[in-house]
């Protein structure tokens, strides 16, 4: 069986489960979990969870709130990652652009349209009373290479992609000095799913939480088993661990309100969320223990 | 008139599929709710503008997929050494991820229109190329020579004897070009721009938005159903005075 | 001798202009030298392996699909004018719809997993082999059908000995975009839900800025799509002899 | 081989039954009632082994007779029976030649005149033996594995004749076969496809321009009128079943090419309506 | 229009200078070695004016050598010379009816027959003068407004004929022009050309397969050997400027088409190889 993660093979959303089952955790537990599903996209990676054989994933929160929205019957039964921090917006290494301020009136990169990225932005913009000009570049990389050919003067980029660039470009800011933290991910399984396999979540969940631990215990052990699953360069994820270890990026599981709040405000200001969110409603917090 | 039949039997039987739960609501909506969706959209006049803008994106670029195709396969045809050498790479070329070179679509056409549009072109033209070349080998030597008698040059003949003669072959690739037009700007939509019906689709597609995105989609279909029917009553007059 | 240095020059031009935009966008493209060094090192690696041979699994079975669905729609199709103008507009508009929106219909009939990227594939592929062999079969010569009367050969014999073979130089330009599109397709559905594959391979390089993975994917896409494109136009030659 | 049983079975000279009778056959094209009438009602019946010659003014429906007559396509009304059966497709036990080129651009010339005979699934020792024949009957064995775009016009033409007699059909319909061929290879095959006739005792319709050329082969010459067409009148040769092209000598072929003439140049000039012009 | 004087100045008779000569030309398809021969080196000019008719054995080389004459394809050796220059690619005042159909079938017999002038830009008055002489001409009158494709092959050749001598070009190379055409029609047409020819003044080659055709029509006749062809024999007739068909009653036209025969006779045999076939 597999379970599903957004961003899988590229951020480090992942690193927990790929800690659980190559350090067989979950098989501890008695769970056949061999490979992980994903897909770039919040609303593509939300189906992929429902039609899976097993509907278990970690999912962006703002799409999480989206299909729940449109009645799709959730339940978040965890805390995913926890802040944005990680993210920061980036400038060529001789740019005149040296902070925030900076910024006013200038051309910055955002990925794509109502995702994370655009949102921070604007929360920067309003936080700064700034004015900008922000366009959407497509993903990390177009962004990258907008604010190298000049036509954006910044664009954001996060870990583990920024230990690669951090040669050639320099921070303008990161976003853990400037928002405070904001729920990016979150376990979600379907609700018919939910009321049939409780024990069976329960144990994906406590299996995670094991590899949370494990991951800030033994950071160069997580970067080796990361760097395989992600055929990646061991080097630049263990920088980026340590990044995020510091910090606190992965949620043990724990619902943390405050920070769902903040990511719905922030869904708010862009006009993705009208409304309040009623959490008593979606949150099942009975499977954390 | 068989086509209606078939097409209203299809709608229906979706739409009893829908009505009774056989396929979710979360799947597939069923054809009238795509309408009234689709009626809700374009009453409500919000879309007005990103279907314009749509619009003129895949205009634009059919017609230079189309033009500029032609013109380019004309040229291709008329350099045999180059065509053997270019041909197997042109087909080819849709094979490659075209998403993987958005960084560089900035960098070549900037932001905004200009890149959407390069990129509706950039896969319409090729099959208009492929198609224009198949058709140009299709040309009796008679007539090619008949040009060459009417002592024309080479544009000349490309328009006055080579098209006309080419064109029942051409129509697959109009055919084409249209399709890949639309899919190319509306993927480029999807993926770069904060407007325009590509956009707006995608944006549903991410929230669980059936009616909208179903209704978009119905509109896509039926104006894309529209532009074939008006295509296929000229290739059918053309034809039947070919005596095909 | 002259064709393959014609071929060989091509591909130098190509990577001429290949090394002129990476030095235009170095953060876009990576240089041909360094991009074929990786994807010498890719091809070698035991990693990437697993990833090629799931992926040529799926497009193997989408292949055969496109091109056996692709040919007898077209060939029926082309033979039957009244069910052309029933099922031609239909499909375009279909074809025509961005494949994304159609992947929650996708789920609900296939699942995640191999039959999904299968049917990505086809639909991708199925179409452009379906039109090049339709307008190639509607535009054959009359008096050859005649022939075929006259000679009463089964319908069977007529579209193997008279239709195809007469068809042929469109049918194989139909496969090779066909061939190009639906290895696309694949790869496309191996981005939406996907474990392993180059699809997840491209997803994932694209996801982190590895410009080198990237590019080096698509030389090694693009070697295997011309050499079939090569393969078919070899073919078409062998089988197909046109004045010289 | 049914076919080739039948065809000698058919031997021999006299009267013979009727082949095929066109009864008050006509064709529009188009609209039945605005569009291009071609065949005014026609009446006409081949016997069995007979060798008949149409001629007539250009355009005068000549290929659209072949064309019903063929089961090609069906007259707008009238009836055609071929063999006692109403005609409804194309028959079995039919050989056409084409006006326009028909030759398969895929093909070799052997394979070409083959290709009948590969569908028919006959032996490939038989059809050896039939393609040589065939070649060296048209001239063609320096040709055999050129493709038809290496060839004149008037090669390919025969390569349609060959194609079509190598099947030995009880009934050969040729439109003007020898169109591009000079005036002396016209007269050799003229004199092959009399050998074959006589040997396979099929029954032939010839539509040819050359009066000379259906004067000597026939044993009746129909007369078409201007479009819309229909056999105005009919000669009969009187020649002997064994026959070639020295006919041509004989007292009575002028008689008989200036009758011809005499009626077609009359329908000739209806149909060109050379009304200031001569 | 410069065409127009030019012809009118080249107009009366006795004997003209060179239009176009022909110097050891040979054509070879394919690989210079191994390839198709198709012309042995041939030898010919033409006076300006002059009517020149070829025959010759089917794929002897006849149409290749129309095709080299316009232009249309390079001599493999030798050279030719038109009007005084070497040709390079079609020179202009040339006029083509080719072997094959060549109508644009998207275009009305109207539109076809006018292309040329259209292109041009010849005044409208004059376009719609010329057309209306060309479609009584040719009898197409009737069908002014169809297509190609609802035309018969004989009045398809027939627009094509129409479309070049509309043009009036200072040569006219014609290729078997009246091949699909009946005898009649055939006579007429050939008086037509003779008219045309007369009037304008311009050098006309006729392929063709009809000896009689060649010997009514021609001042001088070329006839072709076997393949590869040359010219092996030229039959000068004599025949005044002012001639129409009647003259095949003149006690020569019968030396003059036995002539042809003879010759060509030997060289057919020899195109066709009838080793044991007859
Ligand atoms: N497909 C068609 N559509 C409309 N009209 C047609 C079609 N085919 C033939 N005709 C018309 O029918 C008439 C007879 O044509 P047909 O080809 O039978 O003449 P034909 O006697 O064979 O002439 P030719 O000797 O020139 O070949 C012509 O006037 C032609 O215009
Ligand atoms: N494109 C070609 N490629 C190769 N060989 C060719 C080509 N065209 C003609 N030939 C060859 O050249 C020879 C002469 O052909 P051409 O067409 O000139 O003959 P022709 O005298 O016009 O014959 P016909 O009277 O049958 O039209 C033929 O033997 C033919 O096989
Ligand atoms: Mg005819
Ligand atoms: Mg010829």
């Amino acid at each position: 069986e597999q379970v599903t993660v957004t961003h899988w093979g590229v951020l480090l959303y992942g690193a927990p489960y790929a800690v659980a089952i190559d350090k067989g955790f979950y098989k501890e537990a008695g769970l056949d979990i061999d490979g992980v599903i994903t897909s770039a996209g919040g609303g593509t990676t939300m189906r992929n969870v429902m039609a899976s054989s097993l509907p278990y994933g970690e999912v962006a929160l703002s799409a999480a709130i989206a299909a729940m929205k449109q009645g799709i019957d959730l339940k978040i039964i965890h805390a995913g990652v926890r802040t944005a921090g990680e993210q920061l917006w980036v400038t060529t290494a001789d740019s005149e652009i040296k902070s925030i301020k900076d910024l006013d009136g200038k051309k910055v990169a955002f990925t794509s349209p109502k995702s994370v990225t655009d949102m921070l932005l604007t929360m920067i913009a309003d936080k700064h009373h700034i004015k900008m000009q922000t366009v959407a570049a497509g993903g990390i990389g177009a962004g990258l290479t907008m604010v190298e050919q000049k036509a954006v003067v910044a664009a954001p980029v996060m870990d583990p992609i920024w230990p690669k660039v951090q040669g050639k470009m320099k921070p303008v800011f990161f976003i853990k000095d400037e928002l405070p933290n904001m729920m990016q991910s979150v376990g979600v399984t379907t609700a018919e799913y939910a009321k049939a396999n409780g024990d069976k979540l329960r144990k994906l969940v406590q299996a995670r939480k094991k590899a949370v631990e494990f991951v800030y215990a033994n950071p160069e052990e997580t970067a080796k088993i990361v760097a395989k699953r992600y055929n990646a360069d061991e080097k630049i994820i263990l920088a980026s661990i340590k990044n995020l270890i510091a910090i606190k990026y992965w949620s043990d599981g724990e619902f943390e309100f405050d920070a769902m709040d903040n990511m719905v405000k922030g869904l708010q200001i862009v006009g993705e969320v009208d409304g309040k969110v009623d959490w008593s409603k979606i949150v099942d917090t009975s499977y954390l223990k | 008139m068989l086509r209606l039949l078939v097409v209203g039997g299809f709608v229906v039987a979706l739409e009893v599929l829908c009505r009774t739960g056989v396929i979710s609501k979360l799947v597939l909506i069923a054809p009238s709710e795509m309408a009234i969706h689709l009626f809700g959209i374009l009453s409500s006049r919000k879309a007005d503008a990103d279907i314009l803008e749509s619009l003129t994106n895949v205009m634009l670029a059919v017609l230079l997929s189309v033009v500029g195709g032609f013109a380019i396969g004309a040229f291709i045809h008329s350099f045999p050494r180059l065509r053997r050498a270019i041909d197997p790479f042109l087909a080819s070329y849709y094979a490659l991820p075209f998403f993987a070179f958005y960084p560089l679509f900035i960098v070549l056409f900037g932001l905004g229109r200009g890149a959407i549009v390069a990129i509706g072109v950039l896969f319409g033209i090729v099959a208009m190329i492929i198609s224009t070349l198949t058709a140009f080998d299709r040309i009796p030597r008679a007539l090619v020579r008949t040009a060459s008698a009417y002592r024309m040059g080479p544009v000349e003949a490309a328009l006055r004897v080579k098209l006309p003669s080419a064109i029942p072959f051409l129509f697959t690739g109009f055919k084409l070009a249209i399709a890949y037009a639309f899919i190319g700007v509306i993927a480029a939509e999807f993926i770069m721009a904060t407007s325009g019906l590509g956009y707006s689709i995608s944006y549903a597609f991410n929230n669980f938005d059936n009616g909208t995105m179903y209704g978009l989609m119905l509109f896509v279909i039926v104006l894309v159903t529209a532009v074939n029917a008006v295509f296929h009553t000229i290739e059918r007059r053309l034809l039947r005075r070919w005596g095909r | 001798m002259k064709r393959a240095l014609d071929f060989v020059l091509l591909i130098v031009v190509g990577f001429v202009f290949w090394e002129a935009m990476h030095l235009a966008a170095p953060f876009a493209l990576t240089s041909p030298v360094e991009s074929v060094a990786k994807a010498w090192s890719m091809a070698l690696s035991p990693v990437y392996w697993p990833h090629v041979a799931e992926t040529a699994k799926a497009f193997a079975y989408a292949l055969l699909l496109a091109v056996g669905g692709g040919l007898a729609l077209g060939l029926s199709l082309g033979l039957n004018r009244t069910s052309a103008e029933v099922a031609e507009p239909i499909m375009i508009s279909v074809y025509s719809l961005p494949k994304v929106t159609l992947y929650p219909v996708i789920l609900l009939v296939f699942g995640l997993g191999l039959p999904a990227k299968v049917a990505f594939g086809t639909i991708h592929g199925i179409i452009p082999v379906a039109i090049f062999a339709m307008n190639a079969v509607r535009n054959l010569p009359n008096v050859h059908l005649k022939t075929g009367r006259v000679l009463r050969l089964s319908r069977w014999q007529t579209l193997t000995t008279i239709v195809v073979p007469g068809a042929l130089p469109e049918i194989v330009s139909g496969l090779r975009i066909g061939f190009s599109v639906t290895l696309l397709g694949v790869l496309i559905g191996e981005m939406f839900a996907s474990q392993r594959g180059v699809g997840y391979v491209l997803m994932s390089a694209i996801g982190v800025h590895d410009v080198a993975t990237i590019m080096a994917s698509i030389v090694l896409l693009a070697i295997v799509a011309v050499s079939a494109s090569a393969f078919l136009l070899w073919l078409d030659h062998r089988l197909h002899h046109r004045a010289s | 081989m049914a076919v080739h049983e039948q065809a000698v079975a058919a031997r021999g000279d006299g009267v013979q039954p009727v082949h095929v009778s066109v009864r008050g056959v006509t064709r529009v094209y188009g609209d039945p009632v605005t569009g291009i009438r071609a065949l005014a009602p026609t009446d006409l019946s081949l016997r069995r082994g007979e060798f008949y010659s149409v001629i007539g003014p250009s355009g005068c429906g000549k290929s659209t007779l072949l064309d019903v007559l063929a089961g090609l396509s069906r007259p707008t009304t009238g009836t055609i029976e071929f063999e006692g059966r109403v005609l409804d497709g194309v028959p079995d036990g039919i050989g056409v030649v084409f006006q326009e080129d028909a030759c398969f651009a895929w093909l070799t010339v052997s394979d070409n005149i083959t290709f009948g005979l590969r569908r028919a699934g006959v032996d490939p020792a038989e059809i050896a033996r039939r393609l040589d024949y065939a070649l060296r009957l048209m001239g063609l064995v320096d040709f055999a594995t050129s493709y038809p775009a290496q060839l004149s016009g008037g090669m390919r033409q025969r390569v349609c004749i060959a194609r079509t007699l190598v099947m030995q059909p009880r009934m050969i319909l040729l439109d003007e076969p020898f169109g591009a061929l000079d005036a002396q290879t016209r007269l050799i095959m003229g004199d092959e496809l009399l050998k074959v006739w006589r040997e396979t005792g099929a029954t032939v319709l010839l539509i040819t321009h050359a009066l000379d050329e259906a004067a000597m082969l026939s044993d009746r010459i129909g007369i078409m009128s201007a479009r819309p067409g229909r056999i105005i009148e009919e000669v009969e040769t009187g020649w002997p079943r064994e026959r070639d092209s020295r006919i041509a000598a004989e007292h009575s072929f002028g008689d008989i090419t200036t009758r011809l003439w005499s009626v077609l140049r009359d329908e000739s000039l209806k149909s060109v309506q050379l009304g200031g012009g001569r």
